[in-house]
C-alpha cells in the first residue's frame, strides 16, 4: 500500500493508482477533459494538473497519468495549480473556441478570453484524443487517428477519406467531451419513426418488453465485441461476472408427445400499399411504430412526436390497411378496429391533437369493446366511414400546405373529403408468418387459403390439427386479440395435457390398408399420400400403410391400379353398392 | 374310359388365339393325347351340324375366342354352351371385347357406311349393304345380323372361366388345360392367371422410383426409350401397374409399354377407369392449367385405356344420340 | 326349285366362312355364294387412335 | 313422354367441405332440386373414376363431385387428385357421347350452402333440358334377346 496526503488529508491506496483516482476516493474534484475511466490516460488537455511535493521539491504534474508514490503530498487547488490550469484553458480556448465546455471551465477560473491566437472560431476539437483511444481500445478498429503535427494536428480518418474500418459504433461521439464529434441522422430528423423494434436498440437488451425470461441478452449483430473482438467493457463492469461471450445458440433435440404451435403472425407491410405513402412520406407511421413512440421506455420517453421533434396537432388513423381488401388480404384482421380506437384515445390524450379515424365498418364485438367505442364518440373523436383513398403531401390550398392530405369518401355524408393532418397512423393488418408453409409441412398440418394454420374442425376441434398431438394456439391459426389468444392457448394446453394424461392416440377408423397378396409393388400410391403414411417394403415388393399416420382420405385407394389398396368403412364394394342403392329408387 | 371331348371356336377375332394353341408346339401332342378335339374349325373338318348333333354337355370344355358382334356368333356360342360342361372365354376379345370392341365407339350404321361406301378402296356403285336375307333363285340366302354393339362372351352366354391375353400366353394355356384335366379349377368365374399386376413380374420394377411424379406424358416416338428403366418413369403410358400379370411382360421386354391386354386384377371392375385413375393421379401438377397440360399429353384416352376392354367397361359403348 | 347346299363353317383355313350352293333342277350349280361374315369395322374404329397403336391394332385384323 | 323427366344425379361429396355445405344448405332451409343422391366420401380424392362410370351405368343422368377449394383440402391435396382424374375422365366421357353438363367437379367449402343449392339446381336444369342419358344397359345372357330386339328397332 502507498501512503500519501492530498490537500493535507492522508490516504492509503494500492500501488499503481493514479493521483486522480486517489483524489476521487477522498472526494476531491479534479477537472478533466481528456480522461475517461475506461480508457488509458493520455494527459492531452492538462486541466487535471496538480501540484506534487516530494523530497525533490514541488512539481506540477497531470494527475490522470501520474502514479502515486509513498510520502507524496498533493495539492489539487493551490495557486500554482490554478495558474497552470488558467494557461492550459486559454490554450485550449484558442485551439477550440467553439467548445463550450472549455469556455465554461475557463470561466470558473476567471478566464473570459484567451490571450492566444485562434485560427478557427468554429473549432470544437481540443485534440484530447479520447475519440482516437476509444476507437482503438474499445471499438478495436482505429478508424480514426491523429494526422499532422503541431498546429496542423487534427483528428481524422486515414488519408482523410471515408473508410470502411469504421463500424459506426458511435464510441467516438459518446466519449467526445466537447461535442466535436456527433452522430446525426443524415436527413436531419429529430425523431426517426421507422427502423423501430419493439425493444430498446442497444447491443445488450431484453429482447422486448415483458419478455420471458426478463433477462438481457447480447445482440451479436450489434455488439462491438462480436464485430472486432475488442471492447468487452460490459464484462469488465459486470460485478457478478454474468457476461460470457462464448455462449452460443444451441440446437437441442427434445422428444415430446405433444406439440403446441404458437408461431403467431406478422404485421402487414404497409409499404406494399404505395398510395398511403408509408416509407416515402414523412410522419406516416404504422400502428406498431406508434406503440413504440407511446412507450414510456421508448426512444421518445412516451412522447408522440413528429420527425422534426414537434407534437402533431392533427392525426389521421387509417383502418383496414392490408385487410378486407381484395388486392391484399380478404379477411378481417379482427384486432385493428379496437387498437385503432385505443391509438386514437392515447393520441388525443397525449397530444391534444384532432384525431380522424377512417374505417370501413366499426367492428367492436367483445366484452366492453362497444362501450369503449361509445366513450370515444363522446370524447369527440372524428370517425369517418369510408376507405381512405390515398395520402399525399400535395396541397390544394393554404390550409393543406406542409401537411399530409388524406383523401377519403365519407359514405355517411356522401362526399369525398380531403383532410389535412400532421401525422398518419396506418392500422396494419395481420398476416401469417412468412415461413408458415414450411412449418405446415414440417408438422403435416393444413393451411386455410389465407395461409393460417387450419384447425381440425372450426367448432368441434378448434385447437386440434389433423396431426394428432399437434395443437394450435394464438394467431398462427387466424387473427385474434389478446384475450382470445389467452383463452385459446389455455384450451390448447388443456387438450395437450389431456392427451399426455391419456397416454395414447386414437386412430381414424377409416384408414386405408393394402391386401399384400394382391399388391404388385407398383408404388403408385406412395407419392400420393400427403401424410407419408405409405412405405415400400423392398423384400416383399409391396407397399405398406402405417395406420398410425394414415388419416383416411382414401386418395391412394382411388388410385391403386390393382385395387389392392382399400379403405376401412369405404371399400370399393361398399361404394359400388351405395351407388346402386341411391339409384335404385325412382 | 373315353377321353374328355374338347371344342374350340372363334367369333369376332383374328385367329391369333388359335395360333397361341399352336404355340404349344410339341406340347399340343400331350393335349391331343389327353383329350379328343371334336370341334375346331381352323384345324379340323367338323361342321355346325356335327355340333348340333351332339348330346347336351357332351363336350367337357369349349374354348371360345373372339368378341360377339353378330347373330351367327350368338347362335354358335349358345349351341356350344349347351353342348359343353365348361365354357372358357379364351383371349382378350371374349374376355373383355378386345380390339374389335373398339367398334363400340361407333354404331352399325357408321361402320357400314365407312366400310361399304366411303372407304377409298371400295367399289360399290349401287351402294349395297349386307342384308340378312336375300332371295335368290327362289331360295333365300342368309347373312348373320350385324349388331350395333360388340359384346363380351359373358354378356351373351354364361362363362365359367377366363383365359386372358391377346393372345393368351402359352404357360397360362398349359396351366388352364392341366387344371381342367386334373379337376383343380378355382371358383367359377375366375380368371386363370395370377391375381397381381404386371409390375410384380416386370424386370424393370426396381428402376421405378418410389416418388413417381410425371411432368410430361411422352409418346414412344418422342424419346429414345431406355431399355432398363421403368417405362412409366420415362413418361410413357405403360399400363403395367393396372394390368394382370402372367404374360411375362413380353411387351416391356420388347421395350414397348404395356397396353393392358390381360385386363384388370380381380378387385377392379372397370379396367380403363382404374388405369386412368392411376395415371392421372401421378401427374405432377396441382394448378388447373398445369393439370390440363400434363393430362392433355395423353392422346386418345379411350383408345389408350380401353384398347382391349371397351365392351367390358361400365360405359361399354358410345351413347346413342 | 333346286337344292340349296350349305357348307358351314368352311374349315381348316383362317377366318369364318360359309358357302351357299344353289343347284338347279338338273342338279347343276346355278349359283354359289361364298360368305365371309367377318366384318369388325377396323376401317372405322382405327380412326382417332394413336398412330403408334396402329401396328398393334391392325395386326389384330388377322393373327394367323 | 307424358311424365316430366326427373334426372337422377349422383353426387360424391367430401365429408369436410361439400357434405357439410349440403348440411348447411339443409339447416338454412335452402331449397334445392331433390334429384341429387349423395354419396358421402371422406375426400374428393377417394372418388375412383370407376364410381363415376358405375353411376352412369346404374342409371345416373349426371354425376357431381364436390370437394374442398384448392388449398383447403382437409387431407391437404386430395382435391388436386380429384382434379387430375376429372380432367382425364372428361375427354373419355366426351368420346362416349356423354355431354359435358352431365359430369361436374365443383369446389364447395363448408360455408357455401348457397353454392350447393346453386350448382344442384343448375345441373338439374341443364340435364332436364338434355333429357335422360340413353346409355344402353349392359346385356347379360338373360337380357340379351330383349336387348337385341330393341337394338333392331333402333337400327331400323
Amino acid at each position: 500500500m502507498i501512503s500519501l496526503k492530498i490537500n493535507g488529508k492522508p490516504i492509503q491506496v494500492e500501488s499503481g493508482t493514479t493521483i486522480l483516482q486517489a483524489a476521487k476516493q477522498l472526494g476531491f474534484e479534479i477537472p478533466t477533459l481528456c480522461y475517461h475511466p475506461q480508457l488509458e490516460p493520455y494527459a492531452a488537455c492538462r486541466v487535471c494538473t496538480v501540484e506534487v511535493k516530494n523530497e525533490k521539491g514541488n512539481k506540477l504534474m497531470t494527475s490522470c497519468n501520474s502514479i502515486v508514490e509513498d510520502g507524496m503530498e498533493v495539492q489539487t487547488d493551490s495557486d500554482a495549480v490554478a495558474q497552470a490550469r488558467k494557461i492550459n484553458l486559454q490554450l485550449l480556448m484558442a485551439q477550440a473556441p467553439a467548445a463550450e465546455i472549455v469556455s465554461e471551465m475557463a470561466a470558473n477560473y476567471g478566464v473570459g478570453d484567451t490571450a492566444f491566437l485562434s485560427e478557427n472560431a468554429e473549432e470544437k476539437c481540443i485534440l484530447c484524443g479520447l475519440c482516437v483511444r476509444a476507437c482503438e481500445q474499445v471499438a478495436g478498429t482505429s478508424a480514426i487517428g491523429f494526422a499532422n503535427r503541431g498546429k496542423d494536428r487534427v483528428v481524422t480518418t486515414p488519408f482523410d477519406v471515408q473508410n470502411e474500418a469504421c463500424i459506426t459504433c458511435g464510441s467516438c461521439a459518446f466519449v467526445c467531451p466537447t461535442g466535436a464529434i456527433t452522430m446525426d441522422d443524415p436527413f436531419g430528423r429529430e425523431v426517426i419513426h421507422d427502423e423501430m423494434t419493439l425493444g430498446p436498440d442497444k447491443a445488450i437488451t431484453v429482447p422486448f418488453m415483458q419478455a420471458v425470461p426478463n433477462a438481457p441478452a447480447i445482440d451479436t449483430e450489434a455488439c462491438i465485441h462480436f464485430k472486432t473482438d475488442a471492447c468487452g467493457l460490459c464484462a469488465e463492469v459486470c460485478e457478478p461476472e454474468a457476461i460470457d461471450y462464448s455462449q452460443k445458440d444451441e440446437i437441442e433435440e427434445v422428444e415430446v408427445g405433444t406439440i403446441l404451435l404458437a408461431t403467431g403472425f406478422k404485421t402487414f407491410d404497409a409499404s406494399r400499399i404505395a398510395k398511403y405513402g408509408y416509407g416515402k412520406l414523412p410522419n406516416v407511421i404504422t400502428s406498431l411504430e406508434f406503440e413504440k413512440l407511446s412507450n414510456a421506455s421508448g426512444p421518445t420517453g412516451g412522447d408522440i412526436l413528429m420527425q422534426d421533434g414537434s407534437v402533431p396537432k392533427s392525426v389521421g388513423i387509417i383502418h383496414c390497411v392490408g385487410s378486407r381488401d381484395d388486392n391484399y388480404n380478404k379477411y378481417c384482421s379482427k384486432v385493428c378496429c379496437m387498437y385503432s380506437l385505443k391509438i386514437a384515445h392515447l393520441m388525443a390524450e397525449k397530444t391534444g391533437a384532432e384525431v380522424y379515424n377512417f374505417y370501413i365498418d366499426m367492428r367492436t364485438p367483445g366484452k366492453g369493446y362497444e362501450e369503449f367505442y361509445e366513450r370515444l364518440l363522446e370524447e369527440g373523436m372524428h370517425l369517418i366511414r369510408g376507405r381512405a383513398a390515398d395520402v399525399s403531401d400535395w396541397a390544394m390550398n393554404e390550409d393543406e400546405e406542409g401537411k399530409l392530405v388524406i383523401r377519403a369518401e365519407d359514405t355517411l355524408v356522401g362526399a369525398v373529403r380531403r383532410i389535412p393532418v400532421d401525422m398518419v397512423v396506418l392500422a396494419v393488418g395481420l398476416e401469417p408468418q412468412p415461413d408458415a408453409e414450411e412449418i405446415r409441412r414440417k408438422f403435416n398440418i393444413s393451411c386455410s387459403s389465407d395461409g393460417w394454420f387450419l384447425e381440425r374442425h372450426p367448432k368441434l376441434a378448434p385447437v386440434s390439427t389433423f396431426t394428432d398431438g399437434v395443437f394450435l394456439a394464438g394467431s398462427c391459426q387466424g387473427p385474434k386479440d389478446i384475450p382470445e389468444t389467452v383463452a385459446q392457448s389455455g384450451a390448447a394446453v388443456a387438450e395437450a395435457l389431456a392427451l399426455i394424461d391419456r397416454g395414447y392416440v386414437e386412430l381414424e377408423p377409416n384408414t386405408a390398408f393394402i391386401y399384400e397378396e394382391e399388391c404388385s409393388g407398383c408404388k403408385t400410391c406412395i407419392p400420393l399420400c400427403p401424410f407419408s403414411a405409405i412405405s415400400f417394403v423392398e423384400d416383399k415388393n409391396v407397399s405398406e400403410i402405417n395406420e398410425a399416420l394414415c388419416k383416411g382420405c382414401g386418395t391412394c385407394v382411388a388410385a391403386c391400379p390393382s385395387g389392392a389398396a382399400q379403405q376401412h368403412l369405404f371399400t370399393d364394394e361398399q361404394i359400388f353398392e351405395e351407388i346402386k342403392g341411391v339409384l335404385s329408387y325412382v | 374310359m373315353s377321353k374328355p371331348k374338347v371344342g374350340f371356336y372363334w367369333c369376332a377375332s383374328c385367329g391369333g388365339c388359335e395360333e397361341a394353341v399352336v404355340d404349344l408346339n410339341e406340347g399340343v401332342l400331350d393335349v391331343v393325347e389327353a383329350v379328343d378335339i371334336v370341334f375346331w374349325p381352323v384345324a379340323l373338318d367338323f361342321k355346325r351340324s356335327d355340333v348340333e348333333a351332339m348330346e347336351d354337355g357332351e363336350m367337357a370344355v369349349c374354348f371360345i375366342n373372339g368378341a360377339i358382334r353378330n347373330s351367327e356368333q350368338k347362335e354358335m356360342v349358345e349351341i356350344l354352351r349347351k353342348k359343353s360342361g365348361l365354357i372358357v372365354a379364351f383371349g382378350s376379345c371374349s374376355h373383355m371385347g378386345g380390339i374389335p370392341g373398339l367398334a363400340n365407339l361407333h354404331d352399325k350404321e357408321s361402320i357400314f357406311n365407312r366400310v361399304y361406301h366411303t372407304v377409298p378402296t371400295i367399289d360399290n356403285p349401287d351402294g349395297t349393304i349386307p342384308q340378312v336375307e336375300t332371295s335368290v333363285c327362289g331360295t333365300t340366302v342368309e347373312l348373320p345380323e350385324f349388331w350395333d354393339t360388340v359384346r363380351t362372351l359373358n354378356q351373351v352366354i354364361d362363362v365359367d372361366y377366363y383365359l386372358p391375353g391377346c393372345a393368351p400366353p402359352v404357360n397360362l394355356i398349359v396351366g388352364a388345360v392341366t387344371a381342367i384335366l386334373e379337376g383343380k379349377l378355382p371358383e367359377k368365374g375366375a380368371v386363370l392367371a395370377p391375381d397381381k399386376a404386371l409390375c410384380d413380374e416386370c424386370d424393370r420394377r426396381e428402376s421405378k422410383p418410389e416418388n413417381l411424379c410425371i411432368d410430361e406424358f411422352k409418346r414412344p416416338y418422342q424419346i429414345i426409350i431406355d431399355e432398363e428403366e421403368c417405362l412409366l418413369a420415362q413418361g410413357l403410358l405403360c399400363l403395367g401397374s393396372a394390368t394382370r400379370a402372367g404374360c411375362d411382360s413380353i411387351c416391356v421386354k420388347g421395350n414397348m409399354p404395356c397396353t393392358g391386354c390381360m385386363g384388370p386384377t380381380s378387385r377392379v371392375n372397370d379396367f380403363g377407369a382404374k388405369a386412368l385413375s392411376a395415371m392421372a393421379s401421378v401427374a405432377n401438377a396441382n394448378d388447373e392449367k398445369d393439370v390440363k397440360r400434363i393430362i392433355g399429353g395423353i392422346a386418345d384416352p379411350v383408345g389408350s385405356f380401353n384398347k382391349y376392354s371397351l365392351p367390358a367397361s361400365y360405359l361399354h359403348r358410345k351413347v346413342r344420340k | 326349285m333346286g337344292k340349296h347346299i350349305i357348307v358351314d363353317p368352311i374349315t381348316r383355313l383362317e377366318g369364318h366362312g360359309k358357302i351357299d350352293i344353289i343347284l338347279n333342277d338338273d342338279g347343276n350349280v346355278d349359283r354359289a355364294y361364298f360368305q365371309v361374315p367377318e366384318l369388325r369395322g377396323f376401317e372405322q374404329f382405327a380412326i382417332g387412335r394413336r398412330a403408334e397403336d396402329l401396328p398393334q391394332i391392325t395386326s389384330r385384323i388377322c393373327g394367323v | 313422354m307424358s311424365e316430366q323427366f326427373e334426372p337422377k344425379i349422383v353426387a360424391f361429396f367430401c365429408n369436410w367441405c361439400t357434405y357439410t355445405a349440403a348440411d348447411l344448405a339443409g339447416i338454412s332451409r335452402m331449397k334445392y332440386a331433390p334429384n341429387v343422391r349423395v354419396v358421402r366420401l371422406m375426400c374428393s380424392g377417394r372418388v375412383d373414376p370407376q364410381f363415376i362410370l358405375a353411376a352412369f351405368r346404374d342409371g345416373a343422368d349426371g354425376v357431381l363431385i364436390g370437394g374442398c377449394h384448392p388449398g383447403d383440402c382437409h387431407y391437404q391435396e386430395g382435391n388436386y387428385k380429384a382434379l387430375r382424374r376429372f380432367h382425364l375422365l372428361k375427354p373419355v366421357l366426351e368420346e362416349m357421347n356423354i355431354e359435358d353438363e352431365r359430369f361436374r367437379l365443383e369446389w364447395i367449402s363448408a360455408s357455401e350452402g348457397d353454392k350447393v343449392q346453386k350448382v344442384i339446381n343448375e345441373m338439374v336444369e341443364q340435364i332436364t333440358k338434355l333429357g335422360p342419358l340413353d346409355l344402353e344397359p349392359i346385356s347379360t345372357p338373360e337380357t340379351l334377346d330383349e336387348m337385341l330386339e330393341k337394338e333392331q328397332e333402333i337400327a331400323v
